[in-house]
């Protein structure tokens, strides 16, 4: 079945090693020769399955959550669409929606929808449904447990109504900038109204989400296995992917396989097409063997913690820049991660527009972490480990399971700060119990969190109009409070980008968000023989206008 | 015969029920010794969004605001009705989550059980006819299967198995060629014990004099151990195997992880990590009643086919 | 009854006991001393063996395959992979110390009472150590250790605790043997009273097969603690169990030296225990 | 018991052995043995235990463990020599030929299948295929060899019948196939007195009526001078002497026959009576007459009318029916009886380690029924206890000197240093030397542990010691020794002395008086020689009858002679 005579079989002298313990040679030796791609011709071929390997869908398919987990997203993103697209490099271009205006300083918004569009269940895709859908991503509806969509922008949302079958009018209160690319969101996906209206329940059940994507589910079983079929009739795929008709593949197979280095193994060996999050330092020998490795960058926040500022130790702003100042981001890049990670020159992806460059409020300098923790009072004792009133400076940190190898780098940081005296303890936990974990308010808390326009950051800095408060803080620090109703209400992009600026720089300083690296959260390493998998602004692949060469 | 015979009988299924029983109230109180109130934060975990009424109509279930005894005897007395209430992770009901992870369990646990015993009787049978320098190595195996982790064994015959050779693959555990070698892996711990308890009465049986006069009449050794030995040395093993039930119970846990098949084994990982109190109490006492219902059988089963063994003394014990 | 007994086949008991096999014991037993002994000073004084930290390493020579420098090669953060397996030692080998001596004691203690007391004491007890043996031993481990806590101390608890019926279980059968053997009625003759009877004779006679039952029980307790920690009931990182060596090694394929070093060491220190426990049997 | 002089005639030798030397592993056992019988013979193998003789036996019929033991020589059976034979050519000899009996029927048949199952392998090698004639034919052997209800034999287990009826079955499915040759290792030794005297007579009868010759191999002198036309003589795997087991019983050449020729009970039944005799003289001149015993402080033990019965199989059995006995001090009196008589009962009543439904037992004037554990064990100081097993009674993990200072331990008798006083000189009196204090049970002979066991019983100095078979574990020639031991002792301590054996030949020896039990009953009791001359009771008469070569002693010089047929 396995066309591969490459050298991996031999590097893999595993039962050599076993006896020998000697692989050293053999992994060093075979780093020159690539794997023989087939020639394969260019030209897309229909038909054929694939096999995608994923650790597994836990969090269950109730639409609405306030986030999407990194994990569902991957099949929503084929069997839904969006009104809007967004590139890797964060471009919008028309979808469902063929075209929109931008009204009286973003206040209002008119969107025209493509007509022919619609659902696998045969409804068509009209304004009504579109003002359904937008409806719940803006209020969710708290009487049946459905929550609002996390960064949509409701604080200033006024109203949805559709003015004929095929255009809708949306108005806010004040400006939303980010409405048009909140719309590409992967939140913000198109579902029957038939859906939306279900109890939480029924939601929970795969089989009733009616969506208009290039897939439908065909069969599934919990926690196992689950394949999606391709839609026939489809011919509204986003302009920018150069395709608009019905996919390639005939079906994809997302088969639930927990250990990453079965799911690895699986791949290389040839029995699976696609493996989700590898080990991020087996990329360079992936791909030395031929195998495509997509590590795709998600417009977001970057891979760090947010800071919890009423808890102890971080309530002190001395240790958090101390933290900040303490942790040696070039050694983690450099030893936990490879060449395809960047590092962080802000607290959000180097991708969104109004990102800045501000590594030197976050620059690594053991002496002066050192320096701002004596001065603070935190004395070193015998075991070298900092305490201030008798209270030890320590604190538990939860790898994120969502983020590959943010075990290895905690472990980094831990001993890196151990340098400057802070004890780090590690709590290593599974999806499950990683929710658990937030919900306890920890010091620091590791976040993988994506949004399409910098407006949106605004719903997580503090507790106004029912924002997330990331930081603890409340209403408690008027700068944080202004800049952040200054980001969500700016009337332009330019003087929006201003006040950003203002806004990282003073967050980083302040401590209260500590960047690592810029986040790749999703790793999809996929067999040579499949071409032309593309990927959004999202960081999802998306095998629409894959196909498989023989 | 008989009326003794029934008596016996009855005796050993009422110790066994009452077994069962204080297996149910021992892991309950081992699992309400968790720290803190596992029920409660999880319940109160948003990521749930369970609405405020469905977090008491739980605990109302639960009986969580009451005394630890209180909620032991409401939930003894649910089991005793076969209700094993609900996970706190999914909200399914555990008899569900139970009943379907248990197929893929029995068929890997039926068939290492089966490659334990052809294993155990190999090494015995080998250990007892091969050629002195084979036979001493031959011997040593038990021991060797003993000392390697499950989790290795498993690690190794996937690799080589599945990824070099082909042999299965690991996207579709529940093929019968990966859950044949799931089941080795679980068989080779398990074999150790019965192959040490098989060679030991083979050994015993075997120095017997009727061995010596069976030969004396000209019986080949096949026949002699074919007719003569097989059957009193089996005996000692029927209680082994019985025994190692419970072991096979306990491995599945490492090896379906391993082999990402989806059984009881996964079920209580999951029950672990996620503090699902109900799931774990479900699991720990049906197997505590597989165990109790094989052994139960074993029991019955020894007078019948071991002629030397008297009810009256068995009763006594 | 006795005239039956009073004829050859005690004769030749007599002659043919086997006398401790004077001389070195077989080449095997010593070689598996030897690995235990090795294992021991790993766990109390392991600065001796290794230069490098457990903890922290070089990371620009991370996954570095075996060599001079690095026996075991060095994993995903550049540390020695040796120096974790010999610090990881302590907490592998001493949990699992820990564990046999809790089976041992209260495993003892209940088999010493149920077998020499007998009456309603025994079937109490024997009732107790059922359920014990009733709930599978690895189960009864993970349900205690997810109670207690993800900690190897914990998860020594828990695999003592798994043990205690199989100690229970052994004492009762041995001192029932031993309470009806011959030089025990002999000393109540000889105007000893039970207690004397349990101390002097009965105990010193059944702690032999307890021993090696407890010998063979520190083999079986390193698998289970390795068992617990692979599956992360252990100690968090950086701690260095052999299990969660393994646990965390597998998922680096192209360094399988991460996972055969900490397997092959476990198998090599529990295949010596349990050589040292065959022999300890033989020359009873 | 029919010795049938043969006068060696001109066939062939039915077994020749020459040049015989076995080995197992780097270890030689037997050495360069040679003998041969004729056809329709018998001859005997003679040796303690460890003199090779079961070894030769097994070499013989090819039965030693493969691998572990080589026989080198010629066995020659018929003139064709069968020891280097192919195993496929020698399968077919394999009972046809070559019978074989083994010696603990318990253990010789197997015991999860029922006796019928097993009968028909040895049915099978008459070449009798339908399993109908079989069946007949086993039956038919079954009751040739005596058994009362061979259909029920047929279909039980070997667990519910006797010893005695396991070797009649293991007899007939031996002589079914009709071999030429029989070889018996020990076939009586596990079984009552009584019932061995039936088995072998059965032997006798059938050989001569099948014509098969026997090998029989024993440790007992008198069974193998009774039982076979010649004798071989063997101590440490050498034959030391070999012949017509007339001449070698008679006048025995070499050194060691002699010695074992002399420790046959039966053929010395005044060894100890010098010693004795002097005894009686001093004390009283005549013999005690059995009429009613004088209530002087002379009686040590005084058991009247005892009773006690056990619960067994749901109905109770009684042990001890109204047993009544009594010893005077010095003197020794035996209790007689075989397996299930209740000997060993009334011992453990008399020890007080079973309490007696009813009658009365009093020691050296305290009665030891009915009492509390403290009284009990305040007369225990003035009675002690030799067991029958040394290997069982010592304790392995003790060391000497401990084991025989327990009882000052625990009677708190003097001061530490008077205890190791007494000790050694417990050892010594026993003929131990004084280094074997520090030495544990397990590196010490049966002989060696069975004097330990006695310092231990005489170092608290009591007044009374009951020896429970004290010999029957040991071997013929280290039993003497211990006999010596206790009659020595008994004369300078003045000791009173309980006897209970199986062995009439034995108590004939060592006791002033006997009292013969028979199911809980004291059929008999009186002075030994007079129950001896004139048996009243017709199971004393069978149980003298039993004796091998009872008619016959040495002291009477009367030639072998035809004894008149015993009924059983």
């Amino acid at each position: 079945m396995s066309t591969f005579s490459t050298p991996e079989f031999r590097r893999r002298a595993f039962l050599a090693g076993l006896g020998a313990l000697s692989t050293s040679a053999l992994v060093t030796a075979c780093g020159g020769t690539t794997a023989s791609t087939g020639a394969g011709s260019t030209t897309p071929v229909d038909g054929g399955n694939i096999t995608f390997l994923i650790q597994g869908y836990d969090t269950g398919w109730v639409s609405s959550k306030t986030s999407i987990s990194s994990y569902e997203g991957n099949l929503w993103g084929q069997i839904t669409d969006k009104l809007v697209y967004v590139n890797e490099k964060g471009e919008l271009s028309p979808w469902v929606a063929e075209s929109w205006e931008e009204l009286n300083g973003a206040k209002d918004f008119v969107i025209h929808l493509k007509s022919g569009v619609t659902f696998s269940d045969g409804t068509p895709v009209d304004a009504a449904a579109v003002v359904a859908n937008l409806n719940a991503w803006a209020k969710g509806d708290s009487t049946r447990g459905v929550s609002k969509v996390g960064l949509f922008p409701s604080s200033n949302f006024v109203s949805a109504e559709a003015t004929d079958a095929t255009t809708v009018k949306v108005s806010f209160s004040s400006p939303a900038l980010g409405f048009i690319a909140t719309l590409a969101y992967h939140g913000c996906i198109l579902l029957s109204p038939k859906t939306l209206a279900l109890p939480v329940e029924a939601q929970a059940d795969l089989s009733q989400e009616i969506g208009s994507g290039p897939f439908v589910v065909k069969s599934w079983k919990q926690g196992d296995s689950y394949v999606l079929e391709k839609r026939k009739d489809y011919n509204w795929g986003p302009a920018a992917l150069g395709h608009t008709g019905p996919a390639r593949l005939d079906t994809i197979t997302y088969k639930v396989i927990k250990d990453t280095s079965v799911r690895t193994s699986t791949v290389v060996s040839g029995q699976a097409d696609v493996a989700f999050n590898v080990e991020p330092q087996e990329i360079e020998s992936l791909k030395a063997q031929g195998f495509t490795v997509g590590t795709p960058r998600y417009l977001g926040f970057v891979d760090g913690f947010q800071v919890n500022t009423q808890a102890f130790p971080t309530n002190d702003i001395a240790v958090r820049q101390a933290i900040q100042h303490g942790i040696d981001r070039d050694e983690i890049l450099k030893t936990v991660y490879t060449s395809d990670w960047n590092a962080a020159t802000t607290f959000i992806q180097g991708n969104v527009p109004e990102a800045g460059e501000f590594s030197d409020s976050f620059k690594f300098d053991a002496d002066k972490a050192n320096k701002i923790l004596d001065d603070a009072g935190w004395t070193k004792g015998a075991d070298d480990y900092r305490s201030k009133d008798g209270k030890t400076l320590e604190f538990t940190l939860t790898p994120n399971p969502y983020v590959p190898s943010t075990k290895a780098e905690d472990e980094l940081i831990a001993q890196q700060l151990k340098k400057v005296g802070i004890k780090v303890n590690l709590k290593v936990v599974d999806v499950a119990g990683y929710a658990a974990v937030q919900a306890s308010k920890p010091p620091l808390f590791q976040t993988s969190r994506s949004f399409v326009d910098v407006g949106t950051v605004a719903g997580v800095l503090t507790s106004q109009n029912k924002g997330e408060d990331w930081f603890g803080l409340g209403t408690s620090d008027q700068k944080l409070n202004d800049l952040s109703t200054a980001i969500a209400t700016a009337s332009d992009r330019a003087s929006r980008e201003k006040v950003a600026d203002e806004l990282q720089q003073y967050v980083l300083e302040q401590g209260y968000f500590i960047p690592l690296n810029q986040l790749v959260q999703r790793l999809y390493l996929i067999s040579p023989k499949i071409k032309d998998v593309q990927y959004n602004g999202l960081a999802y692949a998306n095998f629409y206008t894959a196909w498989i060469s023989q | 015969m008989t009326s003794d015979y029934k008596r016996f009988a009855l005796t050993r299924a009422g110790q066994a029920v009452v077994v069962v029983l204080l297996a149910y109230v021992l892991t309950f109180l081992v699992i309400s010794v968790l720290p803190g109130d596992a029920i409660t934060n999880t319940l109160r975990d948003p990521q749930h969004g369970l609405s405020e009424e469905d977090i008491q109509r739980i605990v109302a279930f639960y009986g969580l605001d009451q005394p630890v005894i209180v909620q032991l005897l409401l939930s003894l007395g649910r089991f005793l009705t076969g209700e094993l209430g609900f996970s706190l992770q999914s909200n399914l009901p555990v008899s569900r989550i139970v009943g379907d992870a248990l197929p893929s369990t029995l068929t890997l646990a039926t068939s290492a059980l089966v490659i334990a015993v052809v294993f155990a009787v190999v090494i015995a049978y080998g250990a007892q006819y091969l050629p002195g320098k084979w036979a001493a190595i031959v011997r040593s195996i038990p021991s060797f299967f003993l000392s390697v982790p499950n989790f290795v064994i498993g690690l190794v015959l996937i690799e080589f198995f599945a990824f070099r050779l082909h042999s299965f693959t690991t996207t579709d555990p529940n093929s019968p060629v990966a859950t044949l070698f799931a089941a080795i892996t679980l068989a080779i711990p398990v074999s150790a014990p019965l192959a040490e308890v098989l060679i030991a009465s083979l050994d015993h049986e075997s120095r017997q004099e009727y061995a010596l006069v069976a030969r004396s009449r000209g019986l080949t050794e096949a026949t002699l151990f074919a007719k003569h030995l097989v059957k009193p040395s089996a005996l000692p093993s029927v209680a082994m195997v019985a025994l190692i039930v419970g072991e096979l119970l306990g491995g599945s846990v490492i090896t379906e992880t391993i082999f990402g098949r989806d059984g009881i084994g996964t079920v209580v990982q999951k029950a672990v990590t996620g503090e699902d109190q109900p799931v774990l109490q479900a699991v720990v006492s049906l197997s505590a009643v597989v165990f109790v219902a094989v052994n139960l059988v074993a029991d019955l089963a020894s007078p019948l086919l071991d002629p030397r063994v008297k009810l009256r003394e068995k009763v006594a014990a | 009854m006795t005239a039956t007994l009073g004829y050859p086949q005690l004769r030749n008991v007599g002659t043919a006991s086997k006398r401790l096999t004077a001389g070195l014991p077989p080449i095997t037993v010593i070689l598996s001393f030897a690995v235990v002994l090795l294992v021991i000073l790993w766990s109390l004084v392991p600065w001796l063996f290794t230069s490098y930290s457990p903890v922290t390493g070089d990371t620009a020579s991370k996954l570095a395959a075996p060599s001079a420098q690095h026996w075991f090669g060095t994993d995903y953060l550049g540390r020695d992979q040796f120096a974790r397996v010999v610090y990881g030692t302590a907490s592998s080998v001493t949990s699992a110390l820990v564990a046999v001596l809790i089976g041992l004691v209260i495993g003892s203690l209940i088999g010493l009472a149920s077998g020499f007391r007998g009456g309603w004491l025994d079937s109490v007890l024997g009732r107790f150590v059922d359920v014990l043996l009733a709930i599978p031993g690895f189960l009864l481990a993970v349900v205690i250790v997810s109670s207690l806590g993800f900690q190897t101390i914990n998860a020594a608890i828990a695999t003592g605790v798994s043990a205690v019926a199989v100690f229970a279980r052994l004492m009762r059968a041995e001192v029932m043997r031993v309470r009806s053997a011959t030089y025990v009625e002999a000393s109540y003759l000889e105007g000893g009273n039970r207690l004397h009877a349990l101390l002097g004779h009965i105990l010193p006679n059944a702690y032999r097969s307890v021993l090696v039952l407890a010998v063979l029980q520190f083999g079986t307790s390193i698998l289970i603690i390795a068992s617990l920690a692979f599956l992360g009931y252990g100690d968090p990182p950086p701690a260095s169990d052999w299990g969660l060596l393994v646990a965390s090694g597998k998922t680096y394929v192209t360094a399988p030296w991460l996972v055969y070093a900490p397997a092959l060491v476990i198998v090599g220190t529990v295949l010596s225990v349990n050589r040292i426990s065959r022999w300890l049997r033989k020359a009873k | 018991m029919i010795l049938k002089t043969k006068d060696t005639n001109v066939s062939a030798d039915l077994l020749t052995v020459r040049g015989l030397s076995i080995a197992y592993g780097s270890t030689a056992v037997v050495h360069d043995v040679s003998f041969s019988l004729a056809k329709g013979g018998s001859l005997a193998l003679i040796g303690e235990s460890g003199s090779g003789k079961s070894t030769i036996a097994k070499a013989i019929l090819r039965l030693l463990p493969h691998g572990e033991a080589t026989a080198t020589g010629r066995v020659e059976l018929n003139g064709s020599d069968v020891l280097a034979l192919p195993e496929k050519q020698f399968r077919p000899l394999r009972g046809r030929e070559l019978g074989f009996i083994p010696q603990d029927p318990a253990s010789a048949l197997n015991p999860v299948r029922t006796i019928g199952a097993q009968a028909h392998e040895a049915a099978a090698l008459l070449g009798e295929t339908d399993p109908a004639v079989r069946r007949a034919k086993i039956l038919e052997v079954l009751d040739q060899v005596g058994l009362p209800d061979p259909a029920r034999v047929y279909d039980s287990y070997p667990h519910q019948l006797s010893g005695g009826m396991l070797q009649r079955v293991l007899i007939a499915l031996t002589v079914l196939p009709q071999p030429s040759l029989i070889v018996a290792d020990e076939p009586t030794s596990a079984l009552d007195v009584t019932v061995q005297k039936l088995i072998l007579d059965m032997l006798s009868d059938l050989r001569r009526e099948l014509d098969i010759s026997l090998l029989l191999i024993t440790h007992d002198l008198a069974i193998a001078a009774e039982r076979a036309d010649s004798l071989v003589v063997l101590k440490d795997g050498a034959v030391q002497e070999s012949g017509a087991s007339r001449d070698v019983f008679a006048s025995p050449r070499t050194e060691y026959a002699r010695s074992l020729q002399a420790d046959v009970p039966a053929l010395h039944p005044d060894r100890y009576r010098r010693k004795r005799t002097l005894l009686t003289q001093a004390n009283d001149g005549g013999f005690r007459t059995d009429t009613a015993p004088s209530p002087t402080a002379q009686l040590q033990i005084d058991v009247r009318g005892v009773t006690k019965s056990f619960p067994a199989g749901g109905k109770d059995v009684l042990a001890c029916d109204g047993v009544t006995f009594s010893v005077e001090r010095g003197r020794t009196h035996a209790l007689v009886g075989e397996s299930g008589s209740g000997k060993t009962t009334a011992v453990r009543l008399l020890l007080g380690l079973e309490q007696p439904d009813g009658g009365d037992i009093t020691v050296a004037g305290q009665s030891t029924s009915g009492r509390s554990r403290a009284d009990v064990r305040e007369i225990r100081r003035h009675l002690q206890l030799v067991y029958q097993n040394p290997f069982t009674s010592l304790d392995p993990t003790w060391r000497v000197g401990r084991i025989v200072r327990e009882p000052l331990d625990q009677f708190g008798v003097g001061t530490k240093a008077e205890r190791t006083h007494r000790v050694s000189e417990a050892l010594e009196a026993v003929g131990l030397p004084s280094d074997v204090a520090s030495r544990r049970p397990a590196h010490l002979s049966g002989g060696q542990r069975q004097r330990v066991a006695i310092a231990r019983a005489l170092v608290v100095r009591p007044d009374v010691v009951v020896l429970d078979e004290p010999t029957s574990a040991l071997d013929v020639s280290v039993q003497a020794g211990i006999l010596e031991l206790l009659t020595t002792l008994q004369h300078e301590l003045g000791l009173t002395y309980l006897f209970v054996s199986h062995d009439l030949a034995l108590v004939r020896q060592v006791a002033d008086t006997v009292s013969v039990l028979r199911r809980g009953q004291v059929v008999e009791d009186g002075p030994v020689e007079e129950i001896f001359h004139r048996p009243r009771h017709p199971y004393t008469r069978a149980l003298l009858g039993a004796i091998p070569l009872a008619a016959v002693s040495t002291e009477e010089q009367t030639a072998l002679k035809q004894p008149a047929k015993a009924t059983a």
